[in-house]
Order: structure tokens, then C-alpha cells, then sequence
């Protein structure tokens, strides 16, 4: 019996493989398993290798798993490329079609079952389905009902046409049954059964999708750009339904002017991009600091420098979403770790922006903005919305005629009131020039570092809630620090190494400004050694904790950045392996 | 009710005397004074430039961004509160030079904006560079052998980004520029004034003199009719980009808010953002 | 001598099976070809986008740059080598969207570049969003309700920024667009090839049949006078901008590389950039 | 007798301020002495206070005075701003047309000089000759010659016609023999002679702008900024003489899209912008790193952010310029801290980029780049160009038929054999997707990995030559950090701290990138003390240090950010202070 399966499905892209694992995905998920689901696709759009790799386990986890169980393969360069990563005894299903075989690296652990796919599908009336073929023979392998997927297909074929359902689910019965007929030990296959706990299943860019609509933002210009297009495209079905819009825009530039001028006309207002994009909007970004305008950027990283990887996972933008912009503003950069947290860190970051007038930079990495995970359900009560430091009409009313509004008063916390066009009492200007408190042009020295200190000072010394999270032992002998989608790959690392016997803590690092200095020094400090764990070729984050001042002689940087996402196993080597060092 | 006065603050432009924006500045205040508007429903956006700095100088709602963007802040002004009077407005370099992109992109979006150019055929604040509508062989810093680059034509280019309001002004003429301006802002849709607005400092070829010799108001033109598009191509074309008044308006088209899906009367802005708890179960289950 | 096949790289494209961009790629190649050019002296300068990968397809060098920015990096080419045949090839979003403030003042600056623009109407590559070429109407990921801008003409934007040379292909016909591409490339200055070349993954409208339905040669106008920009802006508005040929072609423009003062015939790259000490010394002097 | 001079002269912009200031100190420098001219001016072009602060040394600084002695008003304006700097016996001159007093805090230590400044000119031929007045006042109180701005006028106005020479000669002379008849002790203001040494005199930009030239620098696509726009108009004039152009652009964006296609075509090619510019450039700069196409960018700084203080002086744009783009590439970033070096580190700046294939960014401050200063003539031997790693002919006719060039060949040293378009068997691809050796897209996790060592690490390691100066004490007490045009600043406050028996040391660092981190550390290591000292409000140097890993108990950080240059009696003061505070 498996406690967990790692089942891959791979085949040429634009030949439903997407769709393959998804129904997997989802049907499992709703059954009350949980799911992590990561695609391997690539730039372009039909042709070339993609594949999906579904986790299953019965409790949440957040990274692929170590080894496959199962690969399905529609070509032989699935399993060329993909057969390694089978464990011994693991099994590849694949289609009769291309007339697959084994490298001889693998012939030996590996067990192969060749099966008609293509054939039994075109026999239930169409080719396509041969992913139902295969989803069925999945089924059998692993003791689930051959209708498994029946709600699923159900949901999405549904209003189409019952005939189609029908027929899928056919497909799904002939391929299970096929199954039923191979010689294989089904027992050692049969996947753990779980509690039918009720969880969603979903990307991170959904996640704040969903949270930007909580939040209430009602204004999203914006430019598409793998992987954050999804947001765009989820809010583009959303915001229609509350009175809000989508635009899309001729370019970042203007996406994020755009956003700047919907937030200073009071909407809550968002775009998001990725790193092409974000470079574009480095102007428009100092220009949110300088006019204090609350703006929120979803920025979801992939592979870099310039166009790059597209569609890899990477997480070397910290760099240039902290310090691209030129000159000195006060901004929040948030790096929720899971679809949950972004969640809710698009809520708060809505409430950030309004509350610190600032920018607020939501940044994802590609792992977390599209690998598909389930998710707890979220708490409608835990959404609030806080506009932050508004003018009441009678402060306005107090405004004596013939002077402006003071927006950008200099009050003891930095912060200023705000009203939006439209308000009686409230004319004042906005520039992105140095200026006065009434938001004229003023070039004056002392001018200049009242208001400089004025913005940068809001968050001085603040550290937000939840700024890190933390797992593992007090005091541990390695520290391990992360950021981003490494949270579950990390966690399970650090529960191996500590069911070794090795004293581990974790911390996972969920905003990256104001940077959480004080807290993480003192986890340096409890521990004998520390490792920073990131998906970069330089070490942002190692770096940047030293740049707050923050060095030690024991703490070391572990890259990766090959365009994947860590593995648990590699974790759980590599600081295996650096402790051994140390200790010698 | 707001008259030309209200329209007025206590703030001197930094402008050289005699620059053509003043000019442009008067019109606007006379402008949003005659149609009755209170300064705090009017919004002026301006790029940066000695142009951009007309936000400042206009008693409403402004805000000066940075070089070439006034159109997309202006456009998410309007997008969050559609009852505002959204004004643009900067420079021919900033508007179509840096900025031509977001210009022929507002125009083809028709957002109800209007958008008002100071031309000068140079760039002012930077000290005489030459700009996109500077004529070929025009001697500025940067061209001194002469522009060996083509003027663009605002005109040409607005007419073939499709934009349904389209007028030309010149800072002589301020009751003209004024009721362009109105005529502009009376449009639904987006709308632009190109105003010939001269430079004193650094432009010593398109100078006052020089455009009341070289422009021609389409009132000379008794059959003129601006609801003809391709009429007003022709016009353009035949006068050089010279003309002034109101070249082309087409009033049956839709503006952009008008056509957005689910979009409301009251704004944005008014609205309460909060989302019930039906709505959020019922979204959320669609992740299920 | 060199031959269309001296222009095939042994890469096989990586778009979408029946995709119109192997048309273009396969025009390009035959224009080379008939042109005699050698593939070292031909740079392919391209942007972001299924079409972007073009410039990977043709044997000659290739430059395949960022979203929008071909035009940019083609005219710093011809700066350096005058010699050089310079394209610049790419999509609708790239050239028209996000781009197109570029294209524009290429086409004003006219360097004697020649642009092709593989117009599918669709933003290809990120999956089928709406692109500044679709239809008011259109229903793509980004307009699920029915676009509601109004598309941008690259005819009439082209012949507004003053272009010299303005043509429109077909992906369907091979023979015509390869002519289109060689006269393009004779011509000396900027030229435009609008290229039909339908996306067969996300553009269910503009299909080969819709476009074969809907385009019109110019062939069939034998009045036709391509040197006649005034006729060519009215045919482009008559066939609402679906007509394919030579649209428009100015033979007396002369290229920006022929203005430049002081510019010489031997290419930058060819030059000896080293100064004498003469010049260096007198040119130090100007400091005293 | 006057050591040094210390000399302002101020009115409205327009009114031909600048050119006063640049007819005395150019007729200065001519007589050998040394000049450090700053004006102040604003962000618009006529009206508004301006004013230029003439110092006059007979050894060269590179700084301005603390105080002044002489200041010449042309409005009351100029004498309210500007008074408070004058010394104790200090003088103003003003034009008698505006009726000028002294405030009451001024009027106890400073002498009012009256003169019509005005009128004299009237009666000479033209009031704007009123500036000639004032200069030839200020000769007769310092003891030049009346005739002293001669040779000046002459190349000024002589090709127009010599009787505008002749009549601003004599406004001269009339101002001259004005002032003889006031009761002073001109011997008190009587400047000490110098050595009539020959040097040249320019502003930063000016030496950039010659130094491409020398460089072989011949295309120059740029956009219009303060305060980098004279680089292009100087090789506007310039470049057409020796084959080359200058494009003005339609934005930076096309700037450096255009320099990149220049070079990669095998120009030598530069662009320069200052931070709203530099903002826009970030992508392009990415494309740079990416293709290791050698291009040189001028990045001059001004305050910020956003259009923030367009013609005030800050150093706020390290971290953008070194961490901007998105995804992580090699780049260079040399911050020259006189007008001669950077005329030296712009020839450098075009040998790096071609040696290394990747941007080199000459970043400057508004200081540096306007200010003008006395330079030793530049050494035409020391010119030398060196275009990096070119493939021969040879080697490409050894590349197989049907095969392309390895234009990004994995070497030992990272860096790989370049060719132009136009060379015939040398073709292979471009892109700024991760690619292959021959340039081709290479998604692949071995490839990413092995092509991001590749370009990251051309210069692990490396210290490029001349990364610092230094000056002052061996194992100082307290060592001083700076960059840019602070240096001068610095080394005055030094050597005052050091005459004062403090042991002082000052370390200026010439290039942020590769940062000389080793150098750094021993010197640090070598001080008691150390002390950060920039323009900017959140200590971007300071924490750039830490950043490499150098943190130390003892290190303070020193910022000004009011848009003046620092002036060598704050640093002595501060030092000072701070030192006092440490000993106690
Ligand atoms: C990104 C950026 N680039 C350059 C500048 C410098 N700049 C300020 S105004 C201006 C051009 C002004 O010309 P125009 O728009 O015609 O306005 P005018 O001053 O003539 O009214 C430029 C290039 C800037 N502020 N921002
Ligand atoms: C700055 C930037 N923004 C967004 C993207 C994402 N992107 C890649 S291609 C593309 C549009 C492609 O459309 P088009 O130019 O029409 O080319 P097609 O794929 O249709 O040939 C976009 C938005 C990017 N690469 N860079
Ligand atoms: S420089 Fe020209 S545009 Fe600017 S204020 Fe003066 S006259 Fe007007
Ligand atoms: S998606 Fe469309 S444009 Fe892209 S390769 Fe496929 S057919 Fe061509
Ligand atoms: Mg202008
Ligand atoms: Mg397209």
C-alpha cells in the first residue's frame, strides 16, 4: 500500500496533458487527498515536452515528492526524459501507440505496461480521449473506483453535453479495465485511503486572485506575462460581476500608471507581472513611493536574466523589486509561501498599501504561482478591510478657503490624510517632484529631508506580523532559511533530518520589507549554523541578510537554479552533508 | 455656480514670460468655468515638462506624474470615478514623443478624456532639444546641422488612431482654444486639443509670427463639415497640419465606460467594496 | 550565388502546425534568395512572441531581442553597418501594442530598415489575449464579453507617420508576399509588411478562410497608383485596411544613413576608431 | 592676501548668470589658478534664484569653500539665500537698481557694496552687460587686471564681432575703476599669485563626452535629462567630425535597445541618462547581461526619487544601478570622483565592456558631472583600445559547414570569441531567452545552469585596477568612506583632522561593481573606526558593504541628503564630533 503516489503524466504540448492531470488532480482532491500538482511546460505552444506530476498524500505537503511511482507516458521521450525519476519498482504506463520501451538504465527497477490508449479511445469515438484511457488505468493501478473522476468530468463537460460525460467516462471504464487484465502486484500499488476532509484545490495566482476580490479591488490594469497572466484572467471573469474591470494595457508602463491613477482617484486597484514587466515599471514604482499612492503589484518570478526561462521556476527578482527603482522610497514586499498565505497576504497587502501609502509588492515565485495545491477554505470573517487614514468631510470643511488640502502633511508617524478627486475641501496637487506638504513642486533643502525622512520612516523599525514562520527545533544545530514556495520542501527536509536525530529549525521568511532583521537575528544567533536555501544563481537572500548587518562565519548559501524547485531529498542532503563537513 | 475664478489659485507659473502656455492655462480655467464645473470634480493630469506643469496651475484636483504617462493615470482616474472631468495634458515631446504609444492606445480606448498638447515643436524644459513635431531640417542643441528626422503630425496620426474628437488650437487665440477645450470636454469620448503653443526661449522658428502667418481656421472653410473623417484627413493634409479649430468629432461613439461589462453608474469609488459572504462561499466553491 | 536554401537552418520551427508564420519565414527565405544576398551580410533583428522566434529561422544573423523593441535594436544595427540588409520582424502585440510608439518614429526617422509584422490579430505566445489588431468584438482570453476597443489600423497609422514604403501580405500567398519582401528590401528607408498570418491556435475568427473571404488584392484595381498617398489612404479606408500588395511606396524619401552629417560611406564597424593625436590634442584645447 | 577665494554671483535664471560665472572662472583657470565652479539652478528656465560659487585655489580641489568672501547680487533675493554663507569680513556687491540691504543678522560682520552695475551698462551700450560690470568690480577687490577676462571674451564673442569684445572690455574697466573709488582694503582681498601651470577646465560631463570620443566611441543613441544631456550634446558636435552619430531617441528605452544593436553590429557605442531614464532602461539593460553585448551607460545621478530634485545633487541611485534588472546578471559599474577620471574610466568603461561582453555603467552624481573643475590635460598615450576577444577569420573558417558559430563557447574564463553581422562564417543567433552555445533557446536545467556560471563569473574574484584610492593615515583612527564627487570634500576634511593631530584615513571607492570587497576589509580592518559617508537617506554604501559581508561594530554611516554636496567643514566637523563621542 502506498502511503503517498507520485504519478506523472507527460506528452507533447496542446495534446490535453494539462487536462490529464487536472481531472487526476481535482478528482483526488475532491475524494479529501491532498494534492500537489507541478507542470513541466515550456515556451511554445504545441509541440515539446510537458508533463504534470501529482502528489497525493494524506496530509497537506507542498512539494513535489522525491521519486514517481507512476509515469504515463503518450511519447518515448517522456520516458526518456522523465524515467529516471522513477523509483525501483515504480511503473511506466504507456501508449502501445509509439511502441515504448525502457532505456537500459532503467529495464532493470522499473516495470513497463504497454497499453492501447490511442486504440481503446478511438474505439469510444475519439482519439482526445485516450487521456481518459490512461486516467482509467491509473484508477485500477491504484484502487480507486473506475469513476473516480465522474464529478470532475461531470463539472466539466457538464453543461456541453451529457453524451460527452458519457462517453469520457466510458473511455476512463475501458482503461481501467484493461488494466485489470496486466500482471502487476495491484496490492503494492493501492494508494492509503484518506478522511473525506473537504479542502480546494488551486494555484497561488488563483489564491490572489480570489484574495484581490476579497480585498476589494475593483481596477486591475494589466499586461500579460507568463506566469501571471493567470490573475489578470481570473479577475477579467471576476470583477464584472461587482462592478469592477479589467484592463488590459498596451504595456507594464502604462499598467502601472494606470493602477497609480485608479488608486489615487480612490479605487483599490492591482496589476501583476513578472520580471520582464516589473523592469518596465521601475518609473512608474518610484513614482507610487514619491506620491505616496497605494498601489499593489503582484510580481510572480520566473527564470532570468532578460526573457530567460519563462516558464521555470527561479526566485531571482528580490533584488529588483527591493532596490530597482531609482532614489529612495518606503515600500512592502510580501513573499507569502503557500496559495493560502497569498490568500491572505493579498488582503493584507490591500490594506498595507492604504494604511502605509505606499507600494506593495506581492511576489511569488513561478513554483507557487502555478503548481496547483489544495488549500484549507478560506475564512470570509478574516477579511477586513482597513482604507487606512482617510479625511472626514469635516477636516476638509476646516480647510481655510483659498488654501489647499494638506496631503501630505508631515505627522508624527509619516503618515498623511487622504481624500480622492471629487471631494469638496480637498484640492491639493500630487507630483512626482519633491514637494510641499500641499503637493507643490518645492526644491528647498530642508524641504527635501523633512519629507525624505517623512516616507522613509513609516515602517522604521516595524516589523509587520507573520513576517516569518517557524518550524523545527529551538536552538537548532542548522538553521535552515527559506522564501517562498521552498516551505514544503524545506519542511520536509528538516522533519527528516530531525527523525535522524539531527537538531533542525526552519524559518520561512514572508516579507522581505520591512525586512524582519531583529527576529531572524535572533534565530541566527540560537543556532550553531545556518544555510540559506533559495532558487538563484547569487544568493539574494543570503546577501540580503547581510546587507541589515547580519553576517555569521557559520551561515552558508545553498543555491539552486537550474529552473526547478527543490526537492525534499535534496534538502535533506545537502545540509546532511554540510553539517558532516562542519563537523569535521 | 463655478465661473473662470474658481478655476484660478494663488500660484505663479514658472513659466518664461511670454510662453504660449499661459495661454493654455486661461483656457482651460475659462473652459471648465464656463461649463459650470466645480473645481472639485475636475481632474487634471500632466506629464512632466514646462507643459506638465499646468496641473499645478489650475485650481482642481492634480497630478503631475512622470515624463510621457500622463494619458494611463488619467485613464485610471476615470476608471475609478467616472464622474469626474478628467483633463490631461504636457508637451509634444511628452505626448508624442515618449508618450505616442499611450497616445494612440488612449485614443483607440476612448476613455472620456480630454487631452490637451502644448506644442512647441521643442523641448522646452530640457533646454531646446529638438521634439517629434519638430519640421525636418529644424535647427535645435540637438539637430544642429538640422532635424534630419520627419515631423510627426498629430492630427494625421489621432485621425488614424480613430479618435473620435479631434481639434487644433493656438495659444493667440484664447476664446478659441476655450471653446475647443469646452467642445472637448463636451464630448464623450476621448478628445484631443493640439495646441500650437510657442516656446519664446528656445524655439526662434514656430513663433507667434510664424503661426499667425501659417495657420488657417477651419471657419474660413464655410463647407467644412468636422463629422466627415475623411474630409478632415484631406484637410489636414492640404493645410499641412495648420489648421486650427474643431477638424473632426463623431458623436455616436460609444465611450469606453459606456461599453464595460457589469460596469456601474455610481463609480468606483462610491461603491462598497465589501463582498458578501454568499458571493465569497459561492466563489470560492469554484475551487472545490 | 546565393540561394533561398543558403537562408535554411536545419531548426524546425517551434510553432503550432499550420501556423501562418511559416509562410513568412518561408517568403523571407525566398526574398533573400532572389535578392542574391549573401546570409552574412543580412541581420534579422526580431521581438517577443511566437513570431519572435523568426530570426532563430532564417540563416543569417539574428538578433531576438525584448517584447516591443526590435525596431530600437534594427536601426542601432544599420547605425553601426550600414552595409548590412537590416529586418525586423515580429507580432501585432510586439509591434502595434507595446511597441508601437517604436514603430512610429522608425517610420518618421526612416532608416532603410525593412519591418515585417506577422499580424494574427491575437497575442500568440501568452496564450491568446486580445491584441491591438482584434476587432472590436472579438472574443479572446482577455475579452470574454466581446472586445471593446477599437482596433488599430497599421495601414493608416503607417501612412500617418509619413512611412516611405507600406505594403500588406498574406500568409496564403507565398509568390506575392516574397515580392512584397524584395521590394521592401530594395527600398531605401523604412518599410512596413503587414503580414495576414493567421494564428490557427487562439484566433477562431480571423482564420485563412476569413482572411481569403475578406482581403483584396490590389491587383484587382488596375488604376491603382501606389506612388499616390492620397489614393492609398483612401483605398485603405475603402477596404477597411484588408487589401494586400504594394500599398504605398515614396522612391524620393531619402534614408535617415544618407542625412547624416558627416556619416560616411564606409561603415562604423569598418572605420579605425582610433583618433589621431592631432585631433585629440586640438579637441583637448577647447577646455583651456 | 587671499589664500583661496571663495566667489558667488546670483540673480534670476536668464538673466546670464552662468555665463558671468564661466567668464570669471574660465579667465581664471587661464591664469593658471585652479577653479571648482558649483551653480545652483532650478528646474525651469528663466526666473528663479541660480547662482555660481566660484573657488579659486592655487592648488587643486575639488570641492566648494565653506565660505565665501565675495558674493555679487544682482536681486535682494540673492543676498537673503546667500548672505548667511559669507565669512566674517566678507563682502556683497550688489547692483544699486534694487535698492540691496543687508538683514540685520548679517550686517554686523559683512560689508554692503553698492554699486549701479546697472546703469553702468546702460551707459556702456546694453544692460545685459551689467555682468561684465560686476566681473571687472571683482577684479579690481582681488587685484587682477581689468583686462583679466580678455582672452576669454575674446574666444567668446571675437567671431561674432570684435566690437561686442571691445564694449564688454570696457564695462569691465568701468566696473574696475567703480570699485577703485570705494573704501576698502583691497589688500585684504588681494588673491595670491600662482604658478601660471596649464590646465584645462570642464565639467564632468564634458570629460565623459571627450573620453568616448578618444575611446572610439561612435554611436550615441540618448534621450534629453538633466543632468546627462551635455554628453550628448557634446558628441553631437564631436562625433560627425570623426564618422560617427548621435540619435536622439524617442525614450530610453530606445536608447539602450539601439546602443545595444550598435554594438552588437560592432560599433562602440554609449548612452547616458540619469534616474527616471536609467528606470526605463532596466529591461534592456537585462538584454544586455543576457547576449553579452558590450555597451557602456552613463547613469548621472540627481535627486530622487521619481522626478524628485532634477537639478540637485544626491547619490541615490547605487543600489538600481546595481541591482535594477530583473534576473541576475555580470555588469561593471565604475564611479570615476573627478572630471579626470572620468575622462580615464570612459576609455576603461569600453575596454571593460568589450573585454568582459557585458554593460559597464559610469555612474556619476550631479556634483561630478556639472561642476566645473580645473583637469590636468588628458594624456593621449594613455589612450589605449582594446576590443576583446574577437574571432579571427581563421577561426571562423575552421567552423564546420552547416554548423554555426559558438558565440557563447563555454571557455575557462567565461568569456567567448564575438563577431559582427557582416563577417562571413560567423553566424549563429542572439537571443535573450536562456540559449545554447551557438545562441539557440536551451531551456534545459544543465544548460541554464552551466551558461549562468558562465556569465556570472567572468570576474569572480577580480578587483578591477585603481577599485579605490586612498589617502591620509596607515591604521587611522578613523577611515573614511566615500564615492563619487565627494571625494575632494573628504580629503579636505581629512587633512584639516589630520593637521589636528587626529589620525585619519579615506578610502574612495572607484567602482561598485565588482565591489572591492578585499580591499575594503583589510582597510577597514587597518582602522579603529569607520565611518560611511554619501548623499543619500538610507546609507546605500553603507549597507552595499555589509552587503559583501563586512559588518563592524565601529562603522557609522555619514548621509547627507539635502541636494548640496557635502563641504569639507561638515565632514571635519562630523568626523570630529563623532570621534569625541566614541572616545568617551
Ligand atoms: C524618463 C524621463 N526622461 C527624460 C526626462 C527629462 N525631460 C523632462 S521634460 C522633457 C521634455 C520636455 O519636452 P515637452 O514634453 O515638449 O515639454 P515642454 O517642456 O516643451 O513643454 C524631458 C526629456 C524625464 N523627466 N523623464
Ligand atoms: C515586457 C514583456 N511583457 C510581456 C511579455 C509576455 N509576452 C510574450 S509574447 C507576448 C505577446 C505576443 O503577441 P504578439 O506580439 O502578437 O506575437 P504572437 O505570439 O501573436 O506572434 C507577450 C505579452 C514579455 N515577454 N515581455
Ligand atoms: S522654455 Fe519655452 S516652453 Fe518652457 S516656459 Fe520658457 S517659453 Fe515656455
Ligand atoms: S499559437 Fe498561434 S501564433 Fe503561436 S505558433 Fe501557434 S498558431 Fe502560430
Ligand atoms: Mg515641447
Ligand atoms: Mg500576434
Amino acid at each position: 500500500m502506498l502511503q503517498e503516489l507520485s504519478w506523472k503524466v507527460g506528452g507533447q504540448q496542446g495534446e490535453g496533458i494539462d487536462s490529464t492531470g487536472k481531472t487526476f488532480s481535482t478528482s483526488l482532491n475532491r475524494m479529501g487527498y491532498y494534492i500537489y500538482s507541478y507542470r513541466h511546460f515550456s515556451s511554445r505552444i504545441k509541440g515539446g515536452h510537458t508533463n504534470d506530476n501529482v502528489r497525493v498524500t494524506t496530509e497537506p505537503k507542498s512539494a513535489s515528492a522525491d521519486y514517481l511511482d507512476i509515469l504515463v507516458a503518450f511519447d518515448q521521450e517522456t520516458i526518456d526524459l522523465n524515467g529516471g525519476e522513477l523509483r525501483d519498482g515504480g511503473i511506466v504506463i504507456a501508449d502501445a501507440k509509439f511502441n515504448p520501451n525502457l532505456p537500459d538504465t532503467l529495464s532493470s527497477n522499473v516495470k513497463l505496461v504497454v497499453m492501447p490508449f490511442t486504440k481503446i479511445a478511438e474505439e469510444h469515438g475519439a482519439v482526445i480521449m485516450k487521456n481518459m484511457v490512461a486516467l482509467g488505468a491509473t484508477a485500477r493501478l491504484v484502487g480507486l473506483e473506475a469513476n473516480f473522476c465522474a464529478s470532475v468530468l461531470q463539472s466539466r463537460f457538464g453543461r456541453k453535453s451529457q453524451k460527452i460525460v458519457d462517453q469520457n467516462l466510458e473511455a476512463v471504464k475501458a482503461g481501467y479495465d484493461t488494466m485489470s487484465n496486466e500482471q502487476i502486484d495491484f496490492s503494492a500499488f493501492k494508494l492509503a485511503p484518506t478522511t473525506p476532509d473537504k479542502h480546494l484545490f488551486m494555484i497561488g495566482n488563483d489564491a490572489i486572485g480570489f484574495g484581490a476580490l476579497a480585498a476589494g479591488a475593483r481596477v486591475m490594469p494589466a499586461y500579460p506575462i507568463t506566469p501571471a497572466s493567470d490573475v489578470m484572467e481570473y479577475l477579467i471573469k471576476k470583477l464584472p460581476k461587482v462592478g469592477g474591470v479589467v484592463v488590459q494595457t498596451e504595456d507594464e508602463i502604462a499598467a502601472l500608471n494606470m493602477t497609480i491613477g485608479a488608486s489615487y482617484a480612490g479605487a483599490r486597484a492591482l496589476t501583476a507581472t513578472s520580471g520582464p514587466g516589473l523592469a518596465l515599471m521601475m518609473e512608474a514604482l518610484g513614482l507610487a513611493g514619491m506620491t505616496e499612492t497605494p498601489v499593489v503589484i503582484i510580481d510572480t518570478q520566473r527564470g532570468g536574466p532578460s526573457t530567460g526561462l519563462p516558464t521555470k521556476h527561479e526566485q531571482s527578482d528580490m533584488y529588483a523589486v527591493l532596490f530597482g527603482n531609482h532614489g529612495e522610497i518606503g515600500k512592502i514586499v510580501l513573499t507569502p509561501s503557500t496559495p493560502e498565505e497569498s490568500f491572505y497576504a493579498t488582503v493584507d497587502a490591500f490594506n498595507y498599501a492604504e494604511k502605509y501609502q505606499c507600494p506593495v509588492i506581492i511576489m511569488t515565485d513561478l513554483a507557487l504561482s502555478l503548481a496547483s495545491q489544495s488549500v484549507r477554505p478560506f475564512n470570509y470573517d478574516a477579511v477586513t478591510i482597513d482604507r487606512g487614514r482617510l479625511a472626514t468631510q469635516e477636516q476638509l470643511d476646516q480647510v481655510p478657503t483659498g488654501q489647499m488640502f494638506k496631503r501630505y502633511e508631515r505627522t508624527e508617524d509619516g503618515i498623511s490624510p487622504r481624500v480622492f478627486p471629487g471631494q469638496r475641501g480637498g484640492l491639493h496637487h500630487v507630483t512626482g517632484v519633491e514637494h510641499s506638504e500641499i503637493g507643490r513642486p518645492d526644491e528647498g533643502k530642508k524641504n527635501h529631508v523633512l519629507m525624505m525622512n517623512k516616507r522613509l520612516n513609516k515602517f522604521n523599525g516595524t516589523e509587520l506580523p507573520n513576517s516569518v514562520s517557524y518550524t523545527g527545533d529551538k536552538n537548532p544545530d542548522i538553521l535552515l532559511i527559506g522564501v517562498g514556495s521552498s516551505i514544503g520542501a524545506i519542511d520536509e527536509g528538516t522533519e527528516r533530518l530531525r527523525k535522524q536525530g539531527l537538531k533542525v529549525g526552519h524559518v520561512q521568511i514572508k516579507v522581505l520589507s520591512p525586512f524582519p532583521i531583529n527576529t531572524l537575528t535572533s534565530y541566527v544567533n540560537s543556532a550553531k549554523q545556518t544555510m540559506v536555501i533559495e532558487s538563484n544563481g547569487t544568493g539574494q537572500l543570503f546577501h540580503l541578510i547581510q546587507f541589515f548587518g547580519l553576517t555569521h562565519p557559520e551561515m552558508k548559501s545553498y543555491l539552486k537554479y537550474d529552473g526547478t524547485p527543490f526537492l525534499p531529498k535534496e534538502i535533506e542532503a545537502h545540509v546532511k552533508g554540510s553539517m558532516i563537513a562542519w563537523q569535521r | 455656480m463655478a465661473t473662470v475664478k474658481e478655476f484660478r489659485n494663488n500660484i505663479r507659473p514658472n513659466w518664461c514670460p511670454g510662453c504660449g502656455d499661459f495661454a493654455v492655462q486661461a483656457s482651460i480655467q475659462r473652459a471648465l468655468g464656463n461649463l459650470d464645473l466645480e473645481p472639485e470634480n475636475v481632474a487634471i493630469i500632466s506629464g512632466i515638462g514646462c507643459s506638465g506643469r499646468i496641473s499645478g496651475y489650475v485650481n482642481a484636483y492634480g497630478f503631475h506624474g512622470v515624463h510621457g504617462r500622463s494619458l494611463p493615470v488619467a485613464q485610471g482616474v476615470k476608471l475609478a470615478n467616472r464622474n469626474l472631468t478628467v483633463l490631461a495634458a504636457g508637451g509634444d515631446g511628452d505626448g508624442f514623443g515618449i508618450g505616442l504609444g499611450h497616445f494612440m492606445h488612449a485614443a483607440r480606448r476612448n476613455m472620456d478624456i480630454t487631452y490637451i498638447v502644448m506644442d512647441n515643436s521643442i523641448y522646452g524644459l530640457t533646454k531646446g532639444q529638438h521634439s517629434p513635431t519638430s519640421a525636418f531640417g529644424f535647427k535645435a542643441k540637438t539637430t544642429p546641422a538640422g532635424n534630419i528626422e520627419n515631423a510627426i503630425s498629430p492630427l494625421q496620426i489621432a485621425l488614424a488612431a480613430g479618435i473620435g474628437f479631434l481639434a487644433q488650437g493656438f495659444s493667440h487665440d484664447v476664446s478659441q482654444l476655450t471653446e475647443l477645450i469646452q467642445a472637448g470636454i463636451r464630448h464623450k469620448g476621448f478628445s484631443l486639443i493640439n495646441v500650437f503653443s510657442p516656446c519664446v526661449t528656445y524655439n526662434k522658428v514656430n513663433t507667434y509670427e510664424w503661426y499667425k502667418e501659417h495657420t488657417i481656421s477651419l471657419e474660413q472653410f464655410p463647407d467644412y463639415d468636422p463629422t466627415n473623417r475623411k474630409m478632415a484627413m484631406e484637410k489636414v493634409a492640404d493645410t499641412d497640419g495648420l489648421c486650427t479649430g474643431l477638424i473632426f468629432e463623431d458623436k455616436n461613439k460609444q465611450p469606453f465606460d459606456s461599453l464595460v461589462e457589469g460596469f456601474k453608474e455610481t463609480p468606483v469609488v462610491h461603491q462598497d467594496i465589501h463582498i458578501d459572504r454568499d458571493f465569497f462561499e459561492k466563489t470560492m466553491e469554484e475551487f472545490a
